[in-house]
């Protein structure tokens, strides 16, 4: 297959959170700021490309009945890794995205690729793939990070813009829920454009 | 030879229509919108004008060209919406934020859903929220009845419910009645408070004079009202120290504007009597429970949204009483 | 008292759903008719209880002990995973009809992460056995809560004319926006 | 047999990253967290060089622990960092660093963990208002932990009374462990 | 720190290899068998849920598809042949070719050749204007111009043409679900055989009554005369209730029979002009 | 007096009862006649006359065909035209006889005389048979043959005869105007009845806008076993269910028959079909019939011979006046409307109402805005905005648990509705499909 198409579906076609919708919780969960839903999106993303690859490699010596908990087991180490890594180097931004850290493990997405694509696919395109998957999701993370932290702290990336509060609602719980709404309506008005 | 017109029947129709409806609404919203710009004069003249004139713009504007259809801006609905709207914010609030918050009533709370009849949450209530959650400061900066002539910069202070949720901390109900405003001015609206909440006497009239018109009928006001009274009432009685006696919950804060005018709004409160009664239990039983154990002094607009949001399921399992499922012999 | 605490917190206060964020991919999926809503909590609540309970013990009787306190993660998914299988095939074999109402919802809930959200939250909020068992009984009910008045709600936009491009998905999350606000009004009650 | 024997080397060779991941972060760890208390420290009592963190005293108050620690230079004591906690928050429970001076006044406080709402709460943290600012140099013997609302001498941040008086909570219970420990 | 590495081995292995084990046993003593293939199918299907199939979803025609012996009527319009034969290759057999069709209005009945006598101000479906009375136009079988059909159309293939007061079928874009042939009150649509480049003749008129009484209501109506019948070379058209019907499956668009109908009814349509020599026109056969 | 009404529901539109008090007025005979043979629920009746063939006045010209269904007459006498199919009130087109007036020629086992029968010497058996051959029908608007009704099914216990005397549409007045005119008659025809179905009590419920009607059954009743109820305005009183409660407090089960209450319903004029049968041999021909409007030059009640052209009524009445846009056959709540004037009058029908442009058409459908209105004036307890909404997206199966084959196509809904929402149009499409798939159902 060609690598770019097969990074770059996972960009917008097969957008995780805009189009299959999975990996919700994080996703709504971390993002009260742009670095936020960035770095939780980098995390995400190691541990798709690093569990497609082992997946890939280890294809073929998996038997069918013990393949799902083999590969829970991958993703969870390699979660592991990231919930210990960051914690040592990265203590602040540990704390911010918390829970979601080890929740990585029960994304749709990671497990979701490594049975549909890296089971059945090379090395390569399966390190693309989760690679494009991850950068999709962290696309979409930063995105509605930057949203809500524009609209309720008036900020972009810790930059304030105006002074004083803004719609402090959109850094609450309604307003991850909300932003994510309409986010997804100006996505359905975007393709019915394109239509 | 004519041509005939040919339909089903029936053929004749009420000359009651949705337009009669909303604007019979307006009409009992009357006397509290007197009281209201009489103790809060130019504020609450803007503010009022501010938020009907966006939820009509918002409205037209997004049907026009959002949804492409056909505008029913002119239908009362959003006239309605803007009105209560202005009703429950602070008569000092900025002009701006009141459009935020229309925007958010009519374009998150309305026509999201397809606009009017579709909608889950009240509108002007979802508008409040939205501004009391965003804007926490402005919206908990009451100004002091009487003065004509000051806007924003009003003198402001608590409103009784306020008081009471402060007070409460290191003092006995006791201690705090005699700083909250008597009984009468209570009745009368001369307090602090959202500018249409004030007069519970105005809107009560208001209340009498829809029932009247049959535009809504007595299930949901009187199961509020009388369940607030109720729960208080048995709080008061085992401690009246910790409790504000019945009367003075019902005739503060939000809840006879809330029970009379917004948990009764058609589309989003259940279809039969009995589940108007749940309904009415419910929001009176969570009212309560905000009020005297919750963060927040006033617990309707809360209340009445979450109600909204269980209305559909109220619907499906309650049932108007079917003809013929019991058979009696007589 | 303080379990009556517990659970109105966890129904009401910081609901999973509309406060913690947990569990939404079934939250938005599973939620269109009321039916399927109230088989989806039955599976979810039996599943979370059981999962908090074992995971619990073997935190406290092997991780701990043993200083394996950061293989949490690990030893959590599969611990559920195996459970949510093994609870699969035998509701599958004994009770057909059972399994007809709630087991085609377990695969779905191997990736909740609700359940393995409330096993950690467990561990993390230093509760005693009981506690946390109480605690997923919480949330298991404020999930329920919140699916299954979610579902009438879509229940009845099924039948209204929502605009098309608001339709489904976003629909569902501005509901779900408008419900979590609604929600706030519970904070500070307990 | 091929499945368990596939499923138990995946196993260990999984268990064997984490390990030696563990084994490696460990200290990274260990270090991050104790940087993060001594910075805490370092605010509320400027100036030390031992490592305060492990002249550590424990007390027990209210049915939790209050952790107090030791800031010299040299042979002199600073003052006493007072690890302290409040369940009264807008959002549940929040830990404070108190730093107390010799005599008993506050040095200055900081916010070690907090889930109040952002852009109203937080803005007890340092820095995102001048709230904490009142506190510094004052001895909460003649400075009423409480605020004026409740007729205490404390100014509450705008829009957040609760925040402010768990604050004041917490402050309150630093200065009785600090007594105590005296 | 090797300790730790060690124990860690060994307290995951020792989880993986219990719930292995357990699962392993539990799955023996509880075995239920379920057809993998159901699902491999129900992948290859557009999963629109349209229900063209006459199922009531994707998953459910999977498992018709996966279970019963004979495939005959069984069929995926949205997905065509091309479906058909993947989910064929998939279970090892061979699907049953069908010409495409696509949905043909057989009603003409336009306000000029159906003068409209009354005015319907009922709900404006056909499905209740048909069960009230005869219509606008009083063809007891005419169309309703109420636009169900329109309604049902999944793929925006059908619209009211606002002139004619008909519906009309975009071709590209019909799949041939049939869902308008169920939704119309009067079954006037039928689904018919997609000629090259869209030709098509037919009966637009599906009056069964009495000659005299149908052209009454509307100059356009087949009076069951039955002289396109007698010119047919094919044996295409059958008369029956006054009414002449091609069929389209026989028709080989030869052009013979438009030309007698004496009420216009037989369309013709995306034909070139055709040329002023009479003789008989070669047959032209659609693939 | 007191009053009673049924309990759940209703409303009260405006009466317009502007031909109330007028006499009957017999129309003169038109130059021709087309009588359908299907008038009843049920089978239609087979055609035993041929073109050209002589028919006198009460000659049968179609017979019942099976248990469900009567005979039908000629209504005058004179030449078979041509037996073929006609346009009816719905449009479409129906077998029926068309027959050339000449003379007034009548069967002569049909007494003519003016003379009260009060006494019925036969049996209950022999009254349903004379019932049948005289093919009379519910004239109450379901045209359902009564001798069905009559004969109460087993293990079933008539108590009470119920005779309805509602007319609880605005507009008619035909059912008021045969309890003035023809009380003594009617009376007899309830004793008839009496006998027929074997029971000893009967009442006759009449609206308290008919305070006259209500005085003078009373007056003719009194010393009998019949008794005369005054009802409380309200629409839809005439509804059997209804009228039964408001009545007995009884309420016919879901799906029952007010005979599973012990219970029969008759209308007035089926009352007075019923004497005219069984004591005058006098087979069902003619009927009263109110013609109204506005604009209407002269209101009028007409005894009309069944298969007289409707626009030959108009034009007795005054011809049609210039503003008409909707001709009604019934009244305005639950009446037909006509595509045509050009179909005849047929036993059940109770008036002819003409309809201005200004009244005609419906106004705008709206959204709904759950105002409950539709669920409050529902007599049966249903749901119409749900009914409708359910219809539009063809959810039958969900419908039918609501119990939509309850309704009884009152159309207080559709009234009621500030929406002007064609809320009745949707449930009467909804339970049509529900009664197919019902029916599928029970064929598999
Ligand atoms: C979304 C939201 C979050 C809030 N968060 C806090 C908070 O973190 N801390 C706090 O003290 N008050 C918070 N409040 C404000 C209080 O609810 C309320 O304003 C306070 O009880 C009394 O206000 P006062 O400080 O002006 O007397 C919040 C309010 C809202 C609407
Ligand atoms: C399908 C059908 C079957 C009926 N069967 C009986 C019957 O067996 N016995 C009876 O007394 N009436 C029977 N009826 C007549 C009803 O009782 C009733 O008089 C008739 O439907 C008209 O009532 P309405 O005008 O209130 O609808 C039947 C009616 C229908 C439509
Ligand atoms: C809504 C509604 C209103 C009715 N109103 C009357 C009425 O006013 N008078 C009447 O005789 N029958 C009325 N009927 C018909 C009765 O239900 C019932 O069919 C009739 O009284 C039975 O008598 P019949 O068989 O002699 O027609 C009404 C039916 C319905 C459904
Ligand atoms: C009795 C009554 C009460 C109403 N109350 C409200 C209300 O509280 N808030 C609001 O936005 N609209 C209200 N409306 C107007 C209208 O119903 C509302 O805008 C719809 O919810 C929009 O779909 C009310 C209307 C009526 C008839
Ligand atoms: S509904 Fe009719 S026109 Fe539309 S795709 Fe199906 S068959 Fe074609
Ligand atoms: S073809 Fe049939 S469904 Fe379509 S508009 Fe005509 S009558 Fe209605
Ligand atoms: S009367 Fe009309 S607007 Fe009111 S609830 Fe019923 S359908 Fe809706
Ligand atoms: S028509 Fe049917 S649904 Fe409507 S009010 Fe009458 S009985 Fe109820
Ligand atoms: S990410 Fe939480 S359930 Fe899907």
């Amino acid at each position: 297959m060609n690598q770019w198409k097969n990074f770059s579906k996972g960009l917008i076609k097969e957008n995780a959170v805009f189009a299959l919708f999975l990996g919700l919780c994080p996703t709504l969960g971390v993002t009260t700021s742009a670095i936020n839903g960035l770095a939780m999106g980098l995390a995400t993303t190691f541990v798709l490309a690093m569990s497609n690859l082992v997946v890939s490699l280890v294809k073929n010596v998996i038997p069918d009945k013990v393949r799902i908990p083999a590969f829970i087991v991958i993703i969870a180490s390699f979660v592991t890794v990231v919930e210990l890594v960051m914690k040592g180097y990265v203590p602040a931004l540990f704390d911010a995205l918390g829970l979601f850290i080890p929740l990585i493990v029960v994304n749709c997405v990671v497990l979701g690729r490594a049975e549909a694509f890296a089971s059945k696919n090379t090395v390569w395109s399966s390190i693309v793939d989760g690679l494009g998957m991850g950068i999709g999701f962290t696309l979409s993370l930063t995105v509605l990070g930057a949203v809500r932290e524009l609209l309720g702290s008036g900020a972009f990336f810790g930059m304030k813009l105006i002074s004083g509060d803004a719609l402090l609602l959109f850094i609450l719980p309604p307003g991850a829920f909300l932003a994510l709404g309409y986010l997804l309506v100006l996505v359905n008005m975007l393709k019915e454009k394109t239509a | 030879m004519n041509k005939f017109i040919v339909s089903p029947s029936p053929h004749t129709y009420t000359d009651e229509s949705v337009p009669k409806l909303m604007y019979g609404v307006i009409i009992s919203l009357l006397p509290a919108l007197a009281v209201s710009v009489w103790f809060f004069g130019i504020g609450m003249i803007v503010v009022t004008s501010v938020s009907i004139a966006s939820c009509i713009l918002f409205e037209y504007l997004i049907q026009r060209y959002m949804m492409k259809v056909k505008p029913s801006h002119l239908d009362g609905s959003a006239l309605i919406t803007g009105l209560l709207l202005a009703f429950c914010l602070p008569a000092n609030i900025p002009f701006w934020m009141v459009m935020i918050g229309a925007l958010a009533a009519v374009g998150i709370g309305k026509m999201t859903f397809g606009g009017l009849g579709n909608n889950i949450f009240n509108p002007a209530l979802v508008g409040r929220v939205f501004l009391f959650i965003s804007f926490p400061v402005a919206m908990t900066a009451w100004p002091e009845a009487g003065q004509w002539m000051q806007y924003t910069d009003a003198v402001t202070g608590a409103t009784p419910l306020g008081m009471m949720k402060e007070g409460l901390a290191f003092k006995t109900v006791g201690e705090i009645m005699p700083e909250v405003p008597s009984f009468l001015h209570l009745l009368s609206g001369k307090m602090m408070g959202s500018s249409g909440e004030v007069s519970a006497l105005a809107l009560l009239v208001g209340m009498l004079y829809m029932m009247y018109r049959k535009i809504i009928s007595w299930h949901i006001p009187v199961s509020i009202l009388a369940t607030v009274f109720v729960f208080t009432g048995v709080l008061w009685l085992a401690n009246p120290d910790r409790f504000a006696d019945p009367l003075f919950h019902l005739l503060t804060g939000g809840l006879m504007l809330g029970a009379i005018f917004m948990a009764t709004d058609y589309v989003t409160s259940p279809m039969t009597h009995k589940g108007m009664i749940i309904y009415g239990v419910g929001i009176g039983v969570v009212t309560v429970l905000i009020r005297t154990f919750g963060a927040y002094p006033e617990g309707v607009q809360f209340a009445i949204l979450i109600f909204n949001g269980f209305t559909p399921l109220i619907n499906k399992f309650v049932k108007p009483k079917r003809f013929g499922k019991e058979v009696s012999r007589g | 008292m303080e379990y009556v605490i517990i659970i109105i917190a966890a129904v009401f206060v910081s609901n999973i759903v509309l406060n913690q964020f947990l569990g939404i991919c079934p939250f938005i999926v599973v939620s269109s008719k009321v039916e399927t809503a109230i088989g989806m909590t039955g599976a979810v609540t039996f599943v979370m209880v059981i999962s908090t309970l074992v995971t619990y013990l073997i935190y406290q009787s092997v991780l701990v002990p043993l200083e394996l306190v950061y293989m949490r993660t690990i030893t959590f998914i599969l611990v559920i995973a195996s459970l949510v299988q093994l609870v699969e095939i035998i509701l599958k074999k004994i009770s057909p009809p059972l399994y007809q109402a709630l087991g085609i919802f377990l695969p779905l809930i191997t990736t909740n992460c609700a359940v393995l959200g409330v096993a950690v939250l467990a561990v993390q909020k230093d509760f005693n056995l009981l506690e946390s068992t109480v605690f997923a009984i919480g949330n298991a009910l404020g999930f329920g809560l919140a699916l299954i008045t979610f579902s009438g709600i879509r229940e009845q936009l099924d039948l209204l004319k929502v605009p098309a491009r608001m339709k489904g998905v976003p629909i569902a999350f501005i509901v779900a926006g408008l419900m979590a606000l609604a929600f706030m009004g519970f904070a500070g009650i307990v | 047999m091929s499945m368990l024997a596939t499923l138990f080397v995946v196993t260990l060779v999984a268990a064997a990253l984490m390990g030696s991941v563990y084994a490696l972060t460990k200290e990274p760890i260990r270090l991050a967290e104790l940087k993060k208390k001594n910075e805490a420290i370092q605010v509320v009592v400027p100036g030390f060089d031992n490592e305060p963190s492990t002249e550590v005293r424990r007390l027990f108050i209210d049915g939790d622990s209050i952790f107090l620690y030791t800031a010299r230079k040299g042979d002199e004591v600073l003052g006493t960092a007072v690890e302290t906690f409040t369940n009264e928050g807008f959002s549940g429970e929040i830990k404070l660093m108190v730093g107390f001076a010799l005599d008993g006044t506050i040095i200055d406080i900081a916010v070690v963990k907090h889930a109040e709402t952002p852009g109203l709460g937080d803005k007890m943290v340092k820095g995102k208002s001048d709230f904490s600012v009142q506190f510094m140099g004052k001895d909460p013997n003649n400075f009423k932990l409480a605020v004026k609302k409740d007729r205490g001498d404390v100014d509450a941040i705008t829009a957040s009374t609760i925040t402010s008086r768990a604050y004041c909570d917490a402050v309150k219970r630093a200065h009785r462990a600090w007594t105590e420990a005296q | 720190m090797s300790q730790i590495i060690i124990y860690t081995i060994i307290t995951l292995v020792a989880i993986g290899s219990a719930a292995a084990i357990i699962l392993y046993f539990v799955a023996q003593k509880f075995n239920v068998y379920e057809d993998p293939r159901i699902d491999e199918v129900e992948a290859v299907l557009p999963a629109a849920n349209c229900g063209g199939c006459g199922f009531p979803g994707c998953r459910n025609f999977a498992e018709t598809l996966v279970k019963s012996e004979s495939w005959e009527d069984l069929f995926c319009p949205v997905g065509g042949n091309e479906t058909m034969a993947s989910v064929a290759t998939l279970l090892g057999r061979e699907a049953i070719e069908q010409a495409p069709r696509v949905a043909v209005i057989r009603c003409n009945g336009t306000p000029e050749f159906r003068p409209r006598f009354n005015e319907y101000d009922g709900a404006p479906t056909c499905a209740i204007a048909h069960s009230l009375y005869s219509g606008e136009g009083g063809c007891p079988h005419g169309c309703l111009g109420e636009g169900d059909c329109v309604v049902v159309c999944a793929f925006d293939a059908i619209h009211m043409d606002p002139v004619t007061d008909l519906p009309v079928v975009v071709d590209d874009k019909c799949t041939a679900c049939g869902a308008c042939v169920d939704a119309c009150p009067r079954n006037i649509i039928e689904l018919r055989k997609k000629n090259k480049k869209d030709r098509k003749i037919y009966v637009s008129c599906i009056n069964e009554e009495k000659g005299a009484v149908a052209k009454k209501n509307c100059s356009v109506a087949c009076i069951g005369c039955s002289k396109c019948f007698k010119v047919c070379p094919y044996e295409a058209i059958t008369m029956e209730n006054n009414l002449a019907f091609i069929d389209s499956d026989k028709c080989k668009l030869c052009r013979k029979c438009a030309p007698e109908c004496p009420t216009d009814s037989i369309l013709e349509l995306h034909f070139p002009p055709k040329k002023e020599i009479t003789e008989p026109v070669e047959a032209e056969v659609s693939e | 007096m007191n009053l009673k009404t049924f309990s759940r529901g209703g409303v009260h539109p405006p009466e317009h009862k502007l031909s109330s008090g007028l006499a009957i007025e017999e129309l003169p005979l038109p130059e021709v006649v087309v009588i359908p043979v299907s008038q009843h629920l049920g089978a239609p009746a087979k055609v035993i006359v041929d073109r050209g063939d002589q028919v006198k006045i009460g000659q049968v010209i179609a017979q019942s065909e099976g248990f469900v269904s009567t005979n039908i007459h000629s209504s005058v006498s004179g030449k078979v035209l041509k037996v073929d199919k006609f346009m009816d009130s719905s449009g479409y087109r129906k077998m029926a006889v068309q027959i050339q007036v000449e003379g007034e020629d009548w069967e002569e086992t049909i007494d003519r005389t003016d003379d009260l029968v009060r006494n019925t010497v036969l049996k209950s058996e022999a009254i349903r048979k004379k019932i049948l051959e005289a093919g009379i029908v519910g004239l109450g608007g379901a045209t359902f043959p009564t001798h069905v009704k009559l004969m109460v099914p087993k293990g079933k216990i008539a108590e009470y005869l119920i005779i309805n005397g509602v007319e609880c549409e605005p507009y008619l007045t035909a059912d008021h105007a045969l309890m003035m005119q023809r009380t003594e008659e009617v009376f007899a025809g309830i004793l008839v009845l009496m006998k027929g179905l074997g029971v000893e009590k009967a009442i006759v419920g009449i609206e308290n806008n008919k305070p006259d009607a209500i005085l003078k059954m009373k007056q003719v009743a009194k010393g009998s076993k019949v008794q005369v109820q005054g009802l409380k305005v309200k629409y839809p009183q005439g509804g059997e269910k209804q009228l039964v409660q408001a009545l007995l407090k009884r309420e016919v089960p879901s799906g029952g028959l007010p005979i599973d209450v012990g219970v029969v319903v008759f209308n007035v004029g089926t009352a007075l079909a019923a004497y005219d049968a069984v004591n005058k041999n006098r087979p069902l021909i003619d009927r009263v019939v109110t013609v109204t409007g506005k604009s209407l030059e002269k209101p009028s009640n007409f005894l009309v011979r069944i298969g007289t052209p409707v626009s030959y009524l108009v034009e007795k009445a005054g011809g049609l006046p210039g503003d008409t846009a909707k001709v009604i056959n019934g009244g305005p709540m639950m009446g037909k409307a006509l595509s045509t004037l050009d179909v005849p009058v047929v036993k059940g029908s109770s008036g002819i109402l003409l309809i201005s442009e200004a009244e005609a058409r419906r106004k705008e459908v709206l959204p709904c805005i759950r105002c409950t209105k539709c669920v409050t004036v529902c007599p049966m307890g249903l749901e119409p905005y749900l009914m409708m909404s359910l219809s539009e997206k063809a959810r039958y199966e969900r419908m039918e648990s609501e119990k939509v084959l309850d309704c009884i196509e009152c159309g207080s809904c559709s009234y009621t509705c500030p929406s002007s929402r064609p809320l009745l149009d949707y449930i009467r499409l909804g339970k049509a499909e529900v009664g197919k798939i019902m029916r599928a159902r029970k064929a598999v």
